[in-house]
């Protein structure tokens, strides 16, 4: 499993945000993007996840462009991404919004295993309300709780969705679970996983991360 | 993916009841509003009350089209549904029914009602609610073609009517000939078969156009 | 090597075989070569059609001489909906061949095609005031030219709103697709609805009968049209390629080499 | 020649102004369209000159050559 992006360009409106951007990334690699803001981190990340689409240049996964047809087809179900939007909806509640965010892995996790992982982030006491009382932070959870639940739906030594794709993970987080989430994605990794992600705060990854910087002078 | 979908969508809509009655309240507004325009004569009811419970029942599907995608486009569960294992079409004809059970079907268990208010004879009512039934959906599945194009766009709300409504006009057309047929006694199934048609043709193509649609706004941003 | 500061992504890798007509440095030169000639053409054809139309042909039996209108109302109407179906065609290439000019072709046709759309319906209110009495008769072919014309409002409408580029040519592409697969159902039922409530009397569809030099001025006012359409839309598609390659090389080398001509 | 006189041909038979009309707003329409495109192509120059002045003077950051990670 692998992860390769040729010559990358990314335009935002009229600027252009990086040009000639290559990268790759193999099973068991962690990949930190670095940049000062508005250098294009978050464009970087979809198009690396195949939610929008390059100026120019291509991005691999097993050798397929993701844009494909066919390359879309297996890309989709193995990348699992968090983006800056909460993905939560305020009406339902974390158990409901966790079961659908889980019902479109390949091997969706059932009630139980969503409310383990809801526990194991801390939600104990909010799994039966709406999530539209909890707090920001609070709500970060219950879509972080998906990292969990995807992981612990196949087992140890499949892997449902093999590449991660984290923008900010450690936002609104305390730091009990800031560190507890580091450690789930080095055992990702561990499994054979492959995780991708921006962050401006400093985590304790079992493993190092290699780095790939962005515009400006850094 | 399909099934915990349409499960979770319907729940929404019934958590959020306030909204399906909105639409459903403009619907029977709508069909109220006409006899104080046109005045209450009886005859002339009849003659124009099938069209006009057709036209009140577009107009309240089209109200609530923007409501189909918007809030998932805006809290970034719709992204996630497109990295699903799922075909998109698949998924979007989920969020369609869920759409179209919360909204046409209501209108269509409504207007025997309403036909009451037009002093419609009793034997026009089943027709009219079957073409109510056959149409409504084809609406929900054009209109959520026209929904997708419009996410997120500035003037959304007014430009997704100028989109759909030259598409709903055949839809109309077929929906109230069919009352208009029984009510000559020529008989309302060559209408209503047209209204199947175009559920099949709606069926097979709205959602594929609308899922390329849906992933044209989450790829631009 | 000292590459030109500006950012100017790479231009659109040699494309061989046919496509390369996809890329927009040789489109906009293949359209060039389209513009005078058609447009000549179009003049001729429009003079001599008229000539023909309006000096040639006999007064009508029945209705005397207002049924010259013939000569551009049954012409911009047949415009109307040809240039929407080859907007259709276009969408479905660029759809599948993901090739960005013929969405711009698509797009520069669009406005030449609502221009026609309106003038077959001005021209047929005219035609049918003295004939029928009414500007408006809801006749089956009018009406669905009606509908037509609010189909390419929403055509522009939605390429005009849409501020990404690349989402508004496919969003336009969707629409023009899913707007021609109505139109033979919009032109059927209006026209099963027209018979239903008033019956076939008024319908334009029974033109008067043709004598051959009517026929052969519409014709020709048809080929005119057809001539015009090209000559207009090529030069839309050489604007929009041009201010959507504006960064390429080829672009800049055009703009020195109008500049110097300009100073020269 | 079809008309006895200029005056007839004007005057159409007495429908001139459904006619005349009609064609006069067609020609009307095309001349538009002509002369919006003629316009548009003037500007377009002066415009694009103006965008590459714009972008040669921009401070941009260099192109990062960002090779990437091994």
């Amino acid at each position: 499993m692998m992860l390769e992006a040729r010559n990358l360009a990314c335009m935002k409106g009229e600027r252009l945000l990086f040009r000639n951007l290559n990268l790759h990334i193999q099973a068991g690699g962690l990949l930190r993007v670095l940049g000062p803001n508005g250098a294009g981190k978050t464009s970087l990340l979809r198009i690396l996840c195949s939610l929008a689409v390059p100026e120019a240049g291509q991005v691999l996964w097993n050798g397929q462009d993701i844009h494909a047809r066919a390359g879309r087809e297996i890309f989709a179900p193995a990348v699992l991404y968090l983006g800056h939007a909460p993905m939560i909806n305020g009406l339902l509640t974390p158990l409901e919004n966790l079961q659908l965010l889980c019902a479109a892995d390949a091997q969706p996790a059932d009630a139980d295993i969503c409310a383990a992982a809801l526990r194991a982030m801390g939600l104990e006491a909010a799994l039966a309300l709406p999530c539209r009382v909890l707090s920001a932070g609070q709500r970060r959870r219950v879509a972080l709780a998906r990292l969990h639940a995807s992981r612990a739906a196949c087992g140890q030594n499949a892997l449902a969705r093999p590449l991660w794709v984290l923008d900010e993970p450690f936002t609104a987080l305390d730091v009990a679970s800031v560190e507890q989430l580091a450690q789930t994605i080095t055992a990702h990794c561990a499994a054979g996983g492959m995780a991708i992600f921006v962050s401006h705060q400093e985590a304790p990854f079992g493993l190092p991360a290699q780095t790939l910087t962005l515009g400006g002078t850094a | 993916m399909f099934a915990a979908l349409l499960r979770r969508d319907l729940l929404l809509a019934w958590r959020s009841r306030a909204d399906v009655l909105v639409s459903l309240t403009f619907f029977i507004i709508v069909a109220c509003l006409f006899p104080f325009g046109v005045g209450s004569d009886k005859e002339l009811l009849i003659r124009i009350g099938p069209g006009v419970l057709w036209v009140a029942a577009l107009l309240s599907v089209l109200l609530s089209l923007n409501r189909l995608f918007a809030q998932d486009y805006a809290d970034g569960t719709l992204e996630q549904w497109l990295l699903s294992d799922t075909p998109a079409p698949l998924w979007v004809a989920a969020k369609i029914l869920a759409h179209w059970i919360s909204t046409g079907l209501p209108l269509v268990l409504i207007s025997p009602l309403l036909a009451v208010l037009y002093e419609l004879p009793a034997e026009w009512l089943p027709t009219l609610a079957v073409s109510l039934l056959l149409g409504t959906p084809i609406l929900a599945l054009l209109g959520a073609v026209g929904a997708a194009l419009t996410l997120g766009v500035r003037a959304g709300g007014v430009l997704i009517a100028l989109l759909v409504l030259p598409l709903f006009v055949p839809v109309l057309i077929f929906g109230a000939g069919a009352v208009q047929a029984v009510a000559d006694g020529t008989g309302a199934t060559p209408w209503l078969l047209l209204l199947g048609a175009g559920d099949l043709a709606a069926l097979s193509l709205a959602p594929l156009a609308c899922a390329a649609a849906l992933r044209l706004a989450v790829e631009s941003g | 090597m000292n590459e030109h500061r500006s950012p100017a992504p790479q231009d659109t890798p040699q494309l061989t075989g046919w496509r390369r007509f996809a890329s927009p440095a040789l489109c906009y030169r293949l359209a060039g070569h389209f513009i005078r000639p058609c447009t000549k053409l179009a003049i001729v054809l429009t003079l001599a059609g008229l000539y023909l139309g309006f000096f040639v042909a006999p007064t009508d039996a029945v209705q005397g001489e207002v049924y010259r209108i013939i000569f551009i109302h049954v012409p911009t109407a047949w415009m109307s909906m040809f240039i929407y179906l080859i907007m259709a065609f276009w969408a479905v290439v660029g759809l599948v061949m993901k090739t960005r000019v013929s969405f711009m072709l698509m797009r520069a046709l669009a406005p030449t095609g609502a221009i026609f759309c309106f003038l077959a319906l001005w021209t047929g209110a005219l035609w049918g005031r003295p004939t029928w009495g009414s500007y408006w008769v809801w006749d089956a072919r009018l009406t669905s030219q009606l509908l037509l014309m609010f189909l390419y409002l929403g055509f522009i409408a939605l390429t005009h709103s849409i501020e990404d580029l690349r989402r508004a040519d496919f969003a336009g592409a969707i629409l023009a697709l899913v707007g021609a697969l109505n139109v033979p159902v919009i032109y059927f039922s209006v026209k099963w609805w027209s018979t239903l409530h008033q019956g076939a009397s008024v319908s334009l569809s029974k033109a008067p009968s043709m004598a051959t030099t009517m026929l052969v001025a519409m014709l020709l006012v048809a080929l005119a049209a057809w001539a015009y359409t090209i000559a207009v839309s090529m030069v839309r598609l050489r604007h929009i390629i041009l201010m959507r390659e504006r960064r390429s090389t080829w672009v800049r080398a055009l703009l020195d080499a109008q500049e110097q001509k300009e100073t020269a | 020649m079809q008309w006895e006189s200029w005056s007839a041909f004007w005057h159409m038979g007495g429908r001139a102004w459904y006619v005349w009309g009609s064609y006069a707003v067609c020609f009307a329409l095309i001349a538009l369209e002509v002369a919006q495109l003629m316009r548009a192509r003037r500007t377009l120059w002066q415009k694009l000159r103006r965008l590459a002045m714009l972008e040669n003077t921009d401070t941009l950051p260099p192109p990062p050559d960002a090779s990437g990670a091994a």
